[in-house]
């Protein structure tokens, strides 16, 4: 955004112009980034799931079934969407937005690359909980507004479930954030930087696995996929819609299991640092700015890297346990990760004073 | 293996209700092999004529005689009572220790052109054995009391009979047509059901 | 206590084992339209109808259940959309008319290609 | 202007052959080999179909898979017009294309499931072989490739 | 805390729902996510089964017989051919009796692994649907090459079996119930001792001795409740005497048991199978596999009661037979019809995701209810 910025600078427009300029520009270009990355990983979900069932995944489209999700997208964008007549039709037609429009500022708030051009604040970590729960006030509104019995349930069921598994969260968040000293993910990253074994996950081990069960829950992924469970809420709160808006709950729903894993990754694994301390781009130092591009470029590739492991485990997960009981899950909030993430906050607080001693 | 008792499987209840032994199983009566007075009578096997291959039972193909189906196979026990008193007959089989029914396999409703019906299929597992008891209801009142608070199976049981055969159940809790669509006229499986060309 | 803690954490580990075994074992889908699987004779596939030597005995009209899809007039008709391939008129037929093809690709467009009808003279 | 239209045309085409998302609408016998299609040995994945979607908002494959009887008929019309509009529809089984064996002789079966909704491709045999019902999804991706893609780019 | 007064939701999970094996639709009164009473409405599969019997002949009803539970056909045609078997006092030989078994057995197998994987999937595991339809593929396969058809398989007829079992079909047998002990051992690791699952199932569903005798449910279920009553025990038919097995019985009555039995049953059939094709394979020469009985003239009369202990529970075909080529009325009593009476009972009190379980572990397919 900055950069963009700069190179309008040369042509003199007046600065508030420049100022909005720079943002629409970022958000465009983030939001081809999000949709691309989703199509990506829906056709990777397709193809992994497939492998562990020992059957072959899409195919026929594209070479070996590549462009797959653009097919399926692009039906959807064809499709005719129904306005169903007995829902009320603001709150139908706004939903879909609500829910899809926070997941990209989402993005904007994670630091892809040391020097990248996203919204620089002191308290980004905290920032990004904060936008996190828009889309539970989506989720509501789409299940409430189509009128159908499943979808309000599904609608209740899904925010009870992000709400109760924000609290231990925002914990495990303070912990690392105590253990680090700054709010801004910029620094919690540079905290970690060196080889892999001052990354945060080691110290926080109990951290990262509460972090990792609440964000199961929030993304709403298979041991606790309520909302849009097959078996009982025929399709959850994505029931009654079709065609474009259904797309674009289906893509915030998997953008936003993307944007959650690189928060992970930048929390506990060291977002871009290369685990093994220096960067190949190092070697080079040519001096013709051409060296900048190139390390910005690697960062990138190591905090993607650590993205898609995670969201492999993710997906292994899916494929091999059956779904919680619900009220087994909020029980597992409220009485098991919450105490769980205040012992976690004492074991930090100790290991801090420890590490201030030697 | 618990001991079959003597012969006659049914003697304090033939004096309670007036009922007719119609199959007695013969592993109880071949003592020496001669055959006592309820086997003889019970060997009036009726033939019946009709031509098989029309497709549908037309309603003139009238009948020469009607069936006594009574022949049956494996050999179990089968009793013909009347329809009055069906309740006290399964209670007293259900709860009296000596018989100890207390599983109603299932109720098999059949329409022989003069009248309808029922067989009820009981089965006790502590004496292994089976028996059917066959109640008569002719088609003007058809009706029948219910048996569905001694044998709770039989709820669905009554209702699937009054849909398919028409015979009402006295204080059967909810009697509602369950395989066809409430508004459907006529009960199939009577004989004078003729399948029309819906389409 | 403790291993009631940790006994379930092996189950959910061993888990994804078993998801991880099974997904190094080869995928046994079968290619459908490009490698075909060979039936056997005894496969109920088409039912075909050879003229020479049927004795229009009728036979098989009366021994098929679904009541009327051989239709034996001036002309032979078999409405595959109503025949359930049960093989009762092949099985039963005098003179071995009708014999089983192994061919299951039978979806059309129209409902009129799937009635079979040839004339008999 | 003309290159536009026919290449969004074809575009549209190709995008609604590989991706027809069937609805889990499983009555009798057919159904399970309805669901033995969806299983690993003959992957209906492959076409892009494994999503079986549940609400009949999101499907627009309906596979009339079994027996229908009239008690379920009107159901059937219902989850039929909740369709959003590119939909098909494959009568699988000899009971949905012409009442089967039930023709004749029973009383609730409704006599081919055409006399309800429009139907695209028929598939005899009972119940078909999930190879057939392959084949048949092929037949039916031929012939929306012909045909005009109808919908809303007439 | 006195308990908060929500109003009822009334719910329907209708008949076109994934987890409704077939069509069903069950009114549900939900109090916020508990159920309070569940009322089953049934008859969207009705075909009329029993008035084509009077209509047709039976040799034209033998295929029709399959299709009343389609995923035990065997099943289905034993009890009808046997019934009339009984009436004309028919016997049939010694190696179609074997091939009855091995045939009902490995059915039995197939059915169970296709309600396992459907199981699963109610709970939320999709990846054991796959590996269940894996093997029951080879199964199918196996059917395919003996009968001709893979699920309506028209094989038994009046006094023996259509076809005789050659060498590679044995040999397929033989190979697939080796291989299905490793695969069954995978699947047991899976999903037998899962936190998740065991949380999900244990003590939900309690199914108690008097209601299984109220209802007269038969099969896995009465066993999960403790009574041991199987009909191959009971009264050995077919050739049950001299084959060993045992029937698996467990006493705490709820979803889990009755998915323990039905594991356990898996491993009985295929011990089943495999005694079966040992004889088999010793005599391949003896070629007497039906009884000339002429089929198409066949005329029986008197009434029949042929039982069989299918894979849901306890199969009865009552035959009315008057002599004539038509039978005049038959009955088919049906497991599943008595299993769907009890949803109610024992379903008061759980959350709606447990009806489902319980729903699934009932293990209800519609045909049968509905003939």
């Amino acid at each position: 955004m900055y950069l963009f910025q700069e190179i309008l600078l040369k042509y003199n427009f007046s600065d508030w112009f420049i100022f909005i300029a720079g943002l629409v520009f970022y958000f465009i270009l983030i939001t081809i980034f999000i949709i691309i990355t989703v199509l990506i990983l829906v056709l990777f979900e397709r193809k992994y799931l497939a492998m562990f069932t020992r059957r072959i995944g899409p195919n026929r489209t594209g070479i070996r079934g590549c462009l797959q999700t653009i097919a399926d997208s692009f039906k959807l964008l064809f499709k005719e969407n129904i306005k169903p007549a007995n829902a009320e039709q603001f709150l139908y037609f706004i939903s879909p937005l609500i829910v899809f429009i926070p997941v990209i500022l989402l993005w904007l708030i994670i630091p892809f690359t040391s020097e990248s051009a996203n919204y620089q604040s002191q308290i980004s970590s905290f920032l990004f909980l904060a936008v996190l729960s828009i889309p539970v006030f989506g989720v509501l509104t789409a299940g409430c507004s189509s009128m159908s019995k499943y979808s309000i349930l599904g609608g209740i069921r899904s925010c009870i479930q992000i709400i109760s598994s924000e609290i231990p969260v925002s914990l495990v968040l303070v912990s690392v954030v105590i253990f680090t000293g700054t709010l801004d993910l910029n620094n919690i990253i540079n905290f970690q930087s060196g080889i892999f074994l001052n990354w945060n996950i080691f110290p926080n081990i109990l951290g990262f696995v509460i972090f990792f069960i609440c964000s199961l829950i929030m993304m709403n992924r298979t041991p606790f996929d309520f909302p849009e469970s097959e078996s009982e809420l025929v399709a959850g709160y994505h029931c009654e819609y079709s065609g474009m808006k259904f797309a674009m709950l289906f893509l915030a729903e998997y953008a936003l299991t993307f944007v959650i894993c690189t928060y992970m990754t930048a929390l506990f694994m060291g977002g871009y640092n290369s685990p093994v301390g220096f960067y190949l781009a190092d070697l080079f130092n040519l001096n013709n700015g051409f060296d900048y591009i190139l390390k910005n470029i690697e960062q990138l590739f190591w905090i993607s890297i650590k993205t898609f492991l995670l969201i492999m485990l993710i997906m292994w997960i899916r494929a091999s346990y059956p779904r919680f009981r619900f009220d087994k899950t909020l029980e597992l909030c409220w009485y098991i990760l919450i105490p769980l993430a205040v012992f976690n906050l004492c074991v930090e607080i100790f290991i801090k004073y420890l590490r201030g001693i030697l | 293996m618990i001991k079959i008792r003597e012969v006659d499987l049914f003697e304090n209840l033939k004096r309670k209700f007036d009922i007719r032994i119609e199959n007695c199983p013969r592993m109880f009566l071949d003592k020496g092999n001669e055959l006592n007075s309820v086997q003889k009578d019970m060997k009036c096997i009726v033939k019946r004529e009709y031509s098989a291959f029309d497709e549908h039972l037309t309603d003139d193909t009238e009948l020469k005689c009607d069936t006594e189906l009574n022949h049956i196979k494996p050999d179990i026990y089968l009793l013909r009572v009347k329809k009055e008193d069906i309740r006290q007959i399964l209670r007293y089989l259900k709860n009296s220790e000596e018989y100890f029914f207390e599983r109603l396999d299932c109720m098999v409703c059949c329409d022989r052109k003069k009248d309808l019906e029922i067989m009820y299929l009981l089965q006790s597992d502590k004496y292994n054995v089976k028996c059917g008891i066959r109640v008569e209801i002719d088609k003007k009142e058809n009706q029948i009391a219910t048996v569905s608070d001694i044998f709770s199976n039989a709820n669905l049981e009554e209702r699937e009979i009054y849909d398919l055969f028409g015979i009402k159940f006295i204080n059967h809790p909810d009697l509602k047509r369950i395989f066809m669509p409430e508004d459907f006229v006529g009960h199939p499986l009577r004989k004078d059901f003729i399948i029309q060309r819906l389409n | 206590m403790i291993n009631s803690f940790f006994n379930p954490v092996k189950e959910l580990f061993r888990g994804l084992y078993i998801t991880a075994k099974n997904s190094l074992k080869d995928n046994v889908t079968l290619l459908y339209p490009e490698k075909k699987k060979n039936m056997n004779k005894f496969f109920r596939g088409k039912i075909q109808y050879i003229k020479e030597n049927c004795i229009k005995c009728k036979l098989c009209q009366r021994v098929c259940p679904s009541k009327n899809t051989i239709q034996i007039d001036k002309y032979y008709s078999i409405n595959y959309a109503q025949c359930i391939f049960c093989g009762n008129c092949v099985e039963y037929c005098p003179r071995q008319a009708l014999i089983l093809t192994p061919n299951y690709e039978l979806a059309s467009e129209n409902k009129n290609d799937l009635i079979f009808k040839e004339e008999l003279i | 202007m003309k290159i536009i239209m026919s290449s969004i045309e074809k575009l549209y085409k190709w995008s609604r052959l590989n991706s027809l998302w069937p609805l889990t609408y499983a009555t009798s016998c057919c159904g399970i080999e309805m669901m033995s299609v969806s299983a690993s040995n003959y992957d209906i994945a492959r076409f892009g179909s494994e999503v079986f979607r549940g609400s009949p908002r999101q499907a627009d494959l309906l596979i009339v898979a079994g027996t229908l009887t009239l008690k379920m008929s009107p159901i059937l019309l219902r989850l039929y017009e909740q369709m959003a509009e590119p939909k098909y529809v494959i009568a699988m089984g000899a009971c949905a294309c012409s009442g089967g064996m039930y023709r004749n002789s029973s009383y609730s079966v409704v006599k081919g499931v055409d006399t309800i909704i429009p139907v695209d491709i028929y598939l005899p045999m009972c119940p078909p072989k999930p190879e057939s019902l392959i084949d048949a999804l092929i037949k039916l991706r031929k012939k929306l490739n012909d045909k005009n893609p109808g919908g809303r780019f007439v | 805390m006195e308990k908060i007064l929500t109003d009822r939701m009334r719910i329907n999970i209708g008949p076109q729902h994934p987890s409704t094996h077939g069509v069903m639709r069950m009114i549900v009164d939900l109090d916020g996510e508990t159920v309070e009473n569940v009322e089953t409405v049934i008859g969207y599969l009705h075909r009329g089964m029993e008035k084509m019997a009077e209509t047709s002949t039976y040799i034209q009803y033998l295929p029709i017989v399959d299709r009343i539970d389609y995923l035990s056909g065997f099943f289905c045609s034993y009890a009808y051919v046997n019934g009339i078997e009984l009436l004309m006092d028919i016997e049939i030989s010694e190696k179609s009796k074997y091939i009855r078994t091995i045939t009902m057995e490995l059915n039995r197998m197939a059915s169970h692994l296709l309600w396992l994987g459907c199981f699963m999937m109610d709970l939320g595991a999709s990846s054991p649907f796959f590996y269940t339809f894996i093997e029951r593929e080879k199964i199918l396969d196996i059917f395919e090459n003996l009968t001709g058809n893979r699920m309506m398989y028209n094989y038994y007829t009046f006094g023996g079996v259509k076809r005789d079992i050659d060498k590679e079909n044995l040999y397929a047998i033989k190979k697939f119930s080796d291989e299905f002990v490793f695969a069954l051992k995978d699947l047991e690791e899976l999903i037998n001792y899962n936190p998740i699952f065991i949380s999900r199932t244990k003590n939900l569903g309690i199914l108690e001795k008097e209601c299984a005798y109220a209802y007269s449910i038969t099969g896995v279920n009465l066993r999960a409740s403790g009574i041991k009553k199987d009909l191959r025990k009971d009264k050995p038919y077919l050739i049950y005497e001299n084959i060993e097995f045992n029937v698996p019985i467990s006493e705490n009555k709820d979803v889990q048991a009755r998915y323990i039995l039905r594991i356990k049953e898996l491993k009985e059939s295929n011990k089943i199978v495999q005694q079966c094709i040992d004889w088999l394979l010793t005599n391949l020469n003896n070629k007497n596999i039906i009884t000339d009985v002429k089929p198409l003239t066949l005329k029986p009369e008197g009434i029949a009661i042929s039982e069989v202990e299918s894979s849901r529970g306890l199969m009865q075909c009552i035959i009315y037979a008057d002599g004539t080529l038509n039978p005049y009325r038959i009955k088919w009593r049906t497991p599943s019809f008595y299993n769907v009476q009890i949803i109610n009972e024992i379903s008061k009190g759980y959350l709606l995701s447990d009806l489902i379980a319980i729903f699934g572990s009932l293990d209800i397919i519609m045909p049968e209810v509905d003939r």
